[in-house]
């Protein structure tokens, strides 16, 4: 089992970023890897509750999010410097995902073995 | 005679434009889709914001009391009264 | 009555630009304003590909496309920025094939130019 | 002998990082390295496409991917990224279609991932 | 004839982007509009002498840039404080090119009856 | 154990990703293709940067002496002695 950690610091709706970075987290999931996902920058505006895109005709993929729990996905990071530089607290969230600060990704991310930008 | 500056994504994606030197005082600035979420990093340019209004609610953005809904047809009117459009 | 030229310049992966352009047209066009152009340059002109296969719950581009080109508006690709790019410019649905020069002089004459991206 | 897997994210337009994954991947095989799989991901689909029309003094993308492929290197792309963007899957010349569980599985057992944007 | 500004800050290698400007410069020349093309940014290295790009298989740009004086294109101008960013000065450059302030900038931009950013 | 951080763009594409959070001082950073123009903009981040020497030199970049230039073959042997590659 490696550990492989998939990194997003896209804003939720730029190009199909924030998707990518889903499918590639359950996908390692489904192949019995130990998979992380971090949340920084405006990225952590993918993460904020009650998004209704498909109201525009885009594809819910909050919804999606929401499920990665059932996937046994559970190691969810937001930065929390990010978090308040978009004025989100914990209780903002659509799911339960763990803040982090800078010390603490560096941590993370030198325990991988692979590490993808998405 | 005011010029319309058009964004669609949070500032740090135009940190290469040095933007505070080419938005005049008198512009005009209009945040679309994922630059709703931002409102606040493009206050520095201009006092009153324009929004669109359909995006900021996708996104589940309130908008703040110097922030101004703007539906399509305003839009569409907005790029008439302006002398340039830019979208950057 | 103003007369708009669009412009449009990221793939068609970008739904959320997608979706915005073709309410901006419509928005423009129930004014009574006329659109002499929608042009895809750059990324954009992926757009003009005939092989999508979109899951029902995604942006149906195609479809917005189709609705518009009905309305008699002229969907225009550039095609030095398609054959780089790889599109097959032999098959480009409701858009059709121009050069950059066609482009230049609609913008000229016309009132407004919109870029989306 | 290591064992890498590459990603390519870019679309073929960016001629900067085409040719840069390229001589990267050569240089892995000339050092005795494996290469797993070089994988189109997200815009980098593109680069699949059989419809580029090229100068002869632009990056001849095509022919540097051929020679690659005569290496006997798994080139493979992402097929649902394709199919959201409109490349013909059904015609993908050196390019295999590939799911996104494949290409996990061959970054699992490899030493290196090596992205290229 | 309208007047039209062509705004490039991307790097010079940054997908096509300084090759599309350079395509739509040279466009509305042919057309007869008064254009002018501004470099900002990273862009503004797209001017820097002496690069082979086609050394590696890329086309060699830089040539066409060099020809726009032949094609009647006067109004090529670099943003003063974005070639100070980037240790340029105007020996440097490939072609004669005015340097502007940022107040020029706006002056520039307020005089066109369109403005594109490629 | 040290993560090699890519980089082929000047710093203001990233502005982002609170790089210098992330990057720790053992860490190396390597310039590729347009990132070599802005060797300066990386210096916050480690001392002895890595270019592509090939990249550099398309460009028309000296490098300064506390920039080692880097082949190809360099630079695969690179991803082999780092623990983690991030490619940004």
């Amino acid at each position: 089992m490696i550990n492989v950690l998939v990194m997003s610091q896209s804003s939720p709706f730029d190009d199909l970023n924030l998707r990518d970075a889903l499918d590639m987290t359950l996908i390692f999931a489904a192949v019995d890897q130990n998979i992380s996902w971090l949340f920084s920058g405006p990225a952590v505006l993918a993460l904020k509750k009650h998004q209704t895109p498909s109201t525009v005709g885009i594809k819910d993929f909050f919804k999606n999010i929401k499920t990665l729990e059932i996937y046994d996905v559970e190691n969810i990071y937001v930065c929390e410097k990010s978090l308040l530089d978009y004025g989100l607290s914990k209780t903002d969230l659509l799911i339960d995902a763990h803040t982090m600060t800078f010390s603490e990704q560096q941590t993370l991310i030198k325990k991988q073995h692979h590490v993808v930008t998405l | 005679m005011s010029t319309l500056h058009i964004f669609s994504k949070p500032l740090n994606y135009y940190s290469a434009n040095q933007l505070e030197n080419l938005i005049s005082l008198d512009d005009r600035v209009l945040l679309l889709g994922d630059a709703c979420f931002a409102s606040k990093q493009f206050k520095q340019f201009s006092d009153a914001l324009l929004v669109l209004e359909e995006d900021a609610h996708v996104r589940a953005i309130k908008l703040s009391h110097n922030e101004t809904p703007i539906s399509y047809d305003e839009f569409v009117a907005l790029t008439l009264t302006s002398t340039q459009l830019i979208t950057w | 009555m103003a007369r708009f030229v669009l412009s449009l310049h990221t793939p068609p992966s970008d739904h959320d630009t997608s979706q915005r352009i073709i309410k901006f047209a419509n928005a423009c066009l129930s004014q009574g304003h006329t659109i002499d152009a929608i042009f895809l340059y750059q990324q954009g002109v992926y757009h003009a590909s005939t092989h999508f296969d979109l899951a029902s719950d995604e942006l149906q581009i195609g479809a917005l496309w189709q609705k518009l080109s009905s309305q008699n508006i002229n969907l225009m690709l550039c095609v030095t920025a398609a054959e780089k790019r790889g599109l097959d410019t032999s098959n480009t649905g409701v858009f059709s094939v121009a050069g950059l020069a066609e482009f230049a002089m609609l913008v000229s004459d016309a009132d407004k130019w919109v870029q989306f991206k």
